[in-house]
């Protein structure tokens, strides 16, 4: 196994904020990593600096061997990186077929010049039914997402995610929104992805998914890292529970 | 001193740029529609100002009636054009707006004639000199107006909670209807404050040029929008302040730079280099 | 001439300009989703370009050739701007371009300045000729818009109108597209505005202001934002309205600005929603006609 | 206190509920729920007077109020912190809260922001801050803390423990509490089935915008069946 | 039956207040020939279309007047951009064509059957250069232009002779159409310290501008040209219009029947006081007429012919074309005294005032 991602002294400022403050972590191929913390912690901030939507203070971070930051955010995803968000954003003049179909048919709009000679759409289509199906929202391909409640659009915003074939994918909070049946399912979907090779980190809440699926935790608090190693020892670290936890700590049992 | 004497007239002209684009600003924070019409009613204001001053001798009376007339106008031009299409997207109330100016520019000359009226005896024409500047008494009156005017708007929008709940009904009127916000009279009341300091405006620019023509609006169509988002779009201070400037800009240009560029692609240069430089505008949240 | 008079010939040599002129924005604003409140700045490019070209001696072929080239070239400047300012401050940047083209045209002698230019070369085909050329221009126009908006292109731009910053999460360049719109867009106006020039046959500054950008934005929405047939029959229609309803006189005007008003107040879709409201209409009706057959058999 | 009767509604002419009656006492705690676009949330909508109403009615401590504009309701105190939280993203924490308190006076205003900084001491720290910039368990902290100053007596809260981490649950869930022992209802959705069982009073379960079930939460937990079928869990995590 | 002349004429939009009073003008020329027996014996018809001043509609129109509705001659109550443009047609048709008051050098230029009869703006800018330099004698000038084709031919024309008649320009300024607040320009000129204001512009640009100038202390004389000749321009200013001097086509008071007639005739007619538009719509309308009846055939070439032959009294004055289709006439000048335009001067030298030839 070889490292995958090595954020090195990541942070992130607005104003006077300091979201994410010198987090460092790595990922090795194939891992299946999450990555949680309290709210407002800057989990989705140091999400969005990966991606590209923020742009960090100062630190690096490599994907293989290439330096990400600077880089525009199609090129990082082009590089292999998939992205969920927290707040869902489907594009709203497309179905939801639609949606993923565009998402899959990435190699083919990599150039606005030869994604004017290129007109047919069925291949795409075809895979992004697959992917509706695989998380399980194919009874809505062809509805408008304005009319669809979270839970489905969620699972659109994976989905799509899931279409760019990542080498890493980054998820946030996909989970929420789900009940238990289906917050299992789809978690089980994402042990099946890792299974096959992708790489994911995968930021939730719902510490019993969380335990059950993860081989690894790197826990943020108030923008600092505060733990990073095996689930069952990093829960059992004192700052995690204080500041994670509470009182309540039948969680981790879950 | 000859310095002074252009910035005094810059701001003149800018406080009326301030007086005209402060309504359309206010129309934009609540509703993010560009209402060009705007500037139909600004010229509305100044046919009204000079008929009811050439028939009673009253200026201050024509003010109010001008005011009135116009800001009831507004609501009913919300209530009836973009109430209905509140919902859709931007351009679409964009163009209805330009519809509706086109139109009234057109009743105004068939109303009142191609040539435009003028008041018969122009009130405050008198000059007067402070800190050896000469200024007519109407550009005094402009200035000071504009002052009063959008000062006490600018308190009365932070000093009471209506100003929050205004910018509450912006991005989702709904929510804010579950929070007791009625927001039908927000909007009319909007409408109203904004179609009224046009009207004003209007006024004043009639008293100024001796003259109210169908296409007085023209100019203030295009310019006032230039000016709100220079201002950062639906920000009151940052309108005012920014059509100040652009008057400012524009007085000196006229003399310095009159003979490279036109008044107007003085004051757009000058917009594309904000804009390039602080795409969110002036006073604009990034 | 084909059976058409001078002055039929002159109104259809008219509207196919309109038409190739609202496309070209189609472009932009109705497939990219970037409002323009400055496009006839290209369209005076096109026509400026073209004019200096052929009068230097130049065929009409260079001159066109070059119109489109300049005003794509400079579509692709502005393009700029838009991946800096966004919405609402796109459409106004835009139409600050438009005045500081104004600007410079009316003050640059080497175009004429306020006096514009004039004697500019007409067609060697004679004016059905140039007609038939205006045509043959519209229907490559439109075939290219109606591609476009089935190939990959059309995809991505659909979903950059709708949410650039998501478009670029799932890899799109978002940039490169819409440079790519304003480039089409502004050398099919300059385009346009070749053929206006070699149409009329004087250009002054004041032909290519604000309200010509508002004329062509307005045919846009009317007909629909980013349909092609409606687009081009609200362009057809509306470049000879003012001629058609000479008879009403000084209401003329006012009747084209109550129309825009109306046709956005009623029909926000333009004409191409309006369209699929009356045939979804009709279906809903043939198919309440249809379902008792149904249950016969 | 609330009653529905035969409510039907939707949207446009697609109807998301079908025939839900139920009723909620004073001072209880009643879960509303069920899987994905069960209609949950357009329920919720419909008592706040978002969602059209096609037929039946609903009751307000006995007086009829389905013909109320939203804002006529929350007078009456019906306040909700909807699903996606609908913060008025260009305010700061702070003027949402104002929002939120407008039907009330403005001497009480004060008052009410600091009972919601107790609850919620995370908020005061970013009092100037856009609220569309917040994360997303702040935006939940903030649309729950807004909903409270209008002083409810009937609050709906959707998707209480969305996006919070679990310490933040256990605080929203005592907050819960407090208000329902200041005699506050409560109408609550909750995907965390577990969580809202052991707060509610009663239980309605709804799917494809059918009521399938109702009852109180105690009959409610011991219906392995219920909870398996409709709520998603397994037996034993229930148990 | 009927004899028809084309009209082309801004009736909507911004410059619908000069098509309209040039319709009227060219109405009444029409009418009083008609109520003469038309065209020995039949009576004439105008056919006029609205413009909108834009040379995008004048193409079609003009192809419309000549193929559609066959006229005879066409003249134009539009500015010159529609002008310009329709000239072309009108020439390769082989269809006479006057203008009435646009200005723009070009317009002659399409040929040999395109007329004008009004000054280019050249001229009237020598004039200016006459009137102030060597008539009122004023040496330091300065120039403040309209930024249109209207006023950089009048700044053009005035720059050339300013010199000959020892004019210094101290300063120039240039101004849009779309202006109506000159504060800074005014602010400016006080520095400059003129003997003389040389300034273009329309009626409802200048009376804003000269009272504007009066009203900031500046009180040396204001010379402007037809633009400002028009009633509206003295409501607009009011006192401040007194003594302001224009070089134009009108004499009020004229003791040349033809321009007393026409006086009092169009105030009839229209309702308000007849400017210089309306003189000049009426004048081409009378040049088409006359010509016509000269020719005594629907003939366009023998009309041509008979246009460019003309020596006429017209309401502008004594009308003859040179051969590019210019026109050769006095310049009149008029100054505002007790609110009304009154004659002051009459410039007649023929050579200063000589239209360009090509
Ligand atoms: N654009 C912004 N401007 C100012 N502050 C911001 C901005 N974006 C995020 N923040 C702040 O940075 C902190 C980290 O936010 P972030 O969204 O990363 O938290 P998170 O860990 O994802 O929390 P949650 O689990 O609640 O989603 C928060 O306090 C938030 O308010
Ligand atoms: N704005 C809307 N327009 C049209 N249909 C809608 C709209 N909102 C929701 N629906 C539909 O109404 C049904 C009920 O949705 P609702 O949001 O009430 O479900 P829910 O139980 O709250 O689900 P979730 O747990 O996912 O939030 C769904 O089928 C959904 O697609
Ligand atoms: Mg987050
Ligand atoms: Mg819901």
């Amino acid at each position: 196994m070889s490292k995958l991602l090595e954020v090195s002294n990541v942070r992130v400022q607005f104003g006077g904020v300091v979201a994410v403050n010198d987090v460092s972590f790595s990922l090795e191929e194939g891992e299946l990593l999450g990555f949680i913390g309290p709210n407002g912690a800057g989990k989705t901030t140091m999400m969005r600096a990966i991606t590209g939507v923020v742009t960090p203070t100062s630190g690096s971070i490599l994907l293989g061997q290439q330096e990400l930051i600077s880089l525009p955010i199609h090129e990082r995803v082009r590089m292999g990186l998939g992205f969920s968000q927290q707040l869902v954003k489907p594009f709203r003049n497309m179905t939801v077929l639609e949606n993923v179909a565009l998402t899959a048919g990435a190699h083919l709009t990599r150039s606005p010049l030869a994604a004017l000679f290129k007109v047919g759409r069925d291949a795409e289509q075809t895979k992004a039914r697959e992917l509706l199906e695989l998380v399980g929202i194919s009874d809505a391909a062809d509805s408008d997402p304005s009319n669809l409640p979270l839970g489905y659009l969620k699972r659109l915003e994976v989905a799509r995610a899931l279409a760019l074939d990542p080498t890493l994918l980054l998820l946030d909070e996909p989970l929420a929104g789900l009940n238990h049946a289906e917050a299992h399912k789809l978690a089980d979907m994402i042990v099946n992805l890792n299974k096959a090779g992708r790489s994911i980190i995968l930021i939730e809440h719902n510490l019993g998914e969380v335990m059950r699926i993860c081989s690894r935790l790197v826990v943020q608090d108030n923008g600092n890292k505060i733990a990073d190693g095996d689930p069952e020892s990093v829960m059992n670290t004192p700052a995690v529970r204080a500041a994670y936890l509470g009182e309540n700590t039948d969680h981790v049992a879950a | 001193m000859l310095y002074v004497e252009l910035l005094a007239q810059g701001l003149v002209q800018g406080s009326i740029y301030a007086l005209v684009a402060v309504g359309l600003t206010l129309v934009y924070g609540l509703l993010r529609i560009l209402h060009v019409a705007h500037a139909g009613l600004f010229t509305l204001g100044g046919y009204i100002g000079v008929l009811v001053t050439n028939a009673t001798g009253s200026l201050l009376l024509a003010v109010i009636v001008s005011m009135l007339v116009v800001g009831l106008l507004g609501m009913a031009i919300y209530r009836l054009c973009y109430q209905p299409i509140l919902n859709k997207p931007p351009y679409v109330a964009l163009i209805a707006s330009i519809g509706l100016f086109i139109a009234m520019e057109e009743i105004y000359r068939i109303a009142f004639g191609p040539y435009g009226i003028s008041y018969d005896n122009p009130p405050l024409q008198d000059v007067i000199h402070i800190f050896g500047i000469t200024l007519r008494l109407g550009e005094v009156a402009v200035g000071v107006g504009t002052l009063v005017l959008i000062g006490a708007l600018a308190l009365f929008a932070s000093k009471t909670r209506f100003g929050t709940v205004w910018r509450a009904t912006v991005t989702d009127p709904e929510m804010a209807e579950s929070f007791g916000v009625d927001i039908i009279k927000v909007r009319y009341l909007n409408f109203f404050i904004g179609s009224a300091l046009a009207a004003v405006a209007g006024v004043m620019v009639a008293l100024l040029n001796n003259l109210v023509e169908p296409t007085m609006g023209s100019v203030p169509s295009y310019k006032a929008l230039a000016i709100i988002v220079l201002g950062g779009l639906g920000d009151v201070r940052g309108t005012l302040i920014a059509a100040l400037a652009l008057g400012v800009i524009e007085a000196y240009g006229t003399i310095y730079l009159g003979n490279y560029l036109d008044r107007d692609a003085i004051a757009f240069a000058f917009l594309i280099l904000v804009l390039m430089v602080r795409p969110q505008g002036l006073f604009g949240k990034a | 001439m084909l059976g058409l008079s001078g002055y039929e010939i002159s109104l259809i040599t008219s509207m196919g300009i309109a038409v190739i002129f609202a496309l070209s924005l189609n472009f932009i604003t109705g497939f990219c989703g970037q409002i323009s409140l400055g496009h006839a700045a290209f369209y005076g490019i096109g026509a400026y370009t073209s004019a200096m070209l052929t009068k230097a001696g130049m065929p009409l072929g260079v001159g066109i050739m070059g119109a489109v080239i300049l005003a794509g070239m400079a579509g692709i400047v502005v393009g700029f701007t838009s991946l800096r300012v966004r919405h609402d401050f796109l459409a106004i940047t835009t139409m600050g371009v438009g005045f500081l083209f104004l600007g410079i045209m009316r003050q640059w002698d080497f175009v004429g300045g306020e006096m514009g230019v004039s004697g500019i070369p007409g067609s060697d085909l004679g004016k059905s000729g140039f007609m038939l050329l205006v045509l043959g221009f519209v229907i490559l126009t439109a075939l290219f818009s109606l591609h476009l908006k089935r190939s990959w292109m059309g995809y991505s731009f659909d979903a950059i109108a709708d949410d650039e910053d998501t478009a670029k999460v799932i890899g799109l360049d978002v940039s490169r597209y819409k440079l790519a719109a304003f480039a089409i867009g502004t050398a099919l106006a300059g385009l346009a505005g070749a053929l206006y020039a070699h149409n009329v046959r004087f250009i002054d500054p004041e032909s290519f202001g604000f309200v010509e950008s508002i004329t062509v934005l307005a045919m846009v929405v009317i007909g629909g934002i980013g349909s092609v047939f409606g687009v081009i029959f609200a362009a057809a229609v509306l470049s000879v309205l003012p001629l058609w309803i000479q008879f009403i006189d000084e209401y003329k005007l006012l009747l084209y600005g109550g129309l825009l008003f109306v046709m956005m107040r009623f029909s926000p879709g333009g004409i191409a929603g309006l369209m699929k409201q009356i045939m979804s209409l009709k279906a809903s009706k043939n198919n309440s006609l249809n379902a008792p057959g149904g249950v016969d058999q | 206190m609330l009653q529905l009767k035969n409510i039907d509604c939707g949207y446009g002419v697609f109807q998301a509920v079908h025939d839900l009656s139920f009723s909620v006492e004073q001072g209880q705690v009643f879960a509303l729920l069920g899987p994905n676009g069960a209609g949950k949330s357009s329920t919720i909508m419909s008592i706040a007077g978002h969602v059209k109403l096609f037929a039946g009615s609903i009751y307000f401590d006995g007086e009829d109020i389905t013909r109320l504009h939203a804002r006529e309701r929350v007078a009456k105190g019906i306040a909700v912190a909807p699903e996606g939280r609908r913060l008025f993203p260009d305010l700061t924490i702070e003027e949402n809260l104002t929002v939120g308190g407008y039907c009330q006076p403005k001497q009480r205003e004060a008052l009410n922001k600091d009972i919601v900084f107790t609850l919620f001491p995370r908020l005061t720290e970013r009092l100037k801050q856009p609220a569309g910039t917040l994360s997303g368990g702040e935006q939940q902290m903030l649309a729950i803390g807004r909903a409270m100053m209008t002083e409810p007596r009937l609050l709906m809260i959707d998707e209480v423990s969305l996006g919070l981490m679990p310490k933040m649950v256990d605080v929203c869930y005592k907050a819960i509490e407090h208000l329902k022992s200041q005699g506050v209802t409560i109408l609550l959705v909750e995907q965390n089935t577990k969580r809202a069982l052991e707060v509610a009073d009663q239980v309605c379960v709804l799917e494809s915008g059918n009521a399938v079930w109702q009852g109180t939460a105690a009959d409610a937990k011991k219906d392995p069946d219920l909870i398996e079928a409709f709520l998603g869990m397994s037996k034993e995590t229930a148990a | 039956d009927t004899v028809k002349i084309g009209m082309n004429v801004p009736l909507t939009g911004f410059a619908a207040a000069d098509g309209t009073s040039a319709l009227l003008g060219a109405e009444l020329a029409v009418e009083q020939a008609n109520a003469e027996g038309g065209i020995n014996g039949t009576p004439i018809e105008l056919v006029r279309y609205d413009d909108q001043a834009s040379p995008k509609q004048s193409v079609p129109i003009a192809n419309k007047l000549i193929g559609q509705d066959e006229v005879i001659v066409g003249i134009s109550g539009s500015y010159s951009g529609a002008t310009r443009a329709a000239a072309g047609i009108f020439q390769s048709e082989g269809v006479p064509y006057i203008s009435a008051f646009a200005v723009h050098p070009d317009i002659t230029k399409s040929g040999d059957y395109v007329f004008r009869t009004s000054f280019v703006g050249e001229v009237q800018g020598r004039a200016g250069a006459k009137l102030i330099g060597e008539m009122l004698g004023k040496k330091r000038v300065v120039v403040i232009t309209l930024k249109n084709d209207f006023g950089q031919s009048l700044a053009a024309g005035f720059k050339s002779k300013a010199a000959d008649f020892g004019i210094d320009i101290v300063n120039e300024y240039e101004y849009s159409i779309k202006d109506r607040q000159f504060g800074p320009i005014v602010t400016k000129i006080k520095s400059d310290k003129p003997d003389a204001i040389y300034a273009s512009g329309y009626f409802f640009t200048a009376g804003p501008l000269v009272s504007q100038l009066r009203s900031a202390g500046i009180d040396v004389p204001v010379i402007g040209q037809e633009g400002y000749d028009s009633e509206k321009f003295i409501d607009i200013a009011g006192p401040s219009s007194e003594g302001v001097l224009i070089t134009t086509s009108l004499d009020r008071d004229s003791t040349v029947a033809e321009t007393k007639d026409f006086i009092s005739a169009f105030e009839a007619k229209a309702g308000y006081k007849a400017d210089m538009v309306a003189a000049s719509g009426h004048t081409a309308a009378n040049v088409a007429i006359a010509a016509m009846r000269k020719a005594g055939t629907t003939d366009r070439q023998a009309i041509r012919d008979a246009i460019a032959a003309i020596n006429m009294v017209a309401s502008t004055g004594t009308i003859s074309f040179n051969d590019l289709g210019e026109v050769k006439k006095n310049v009149q000048v008029q100054v505002v005294k007790d609110g009304a335009w009154h004659h002051y001067a009459v410039i007649d030298d023929q050579e200063l005032l000589a239209p360009p030839v090509k």
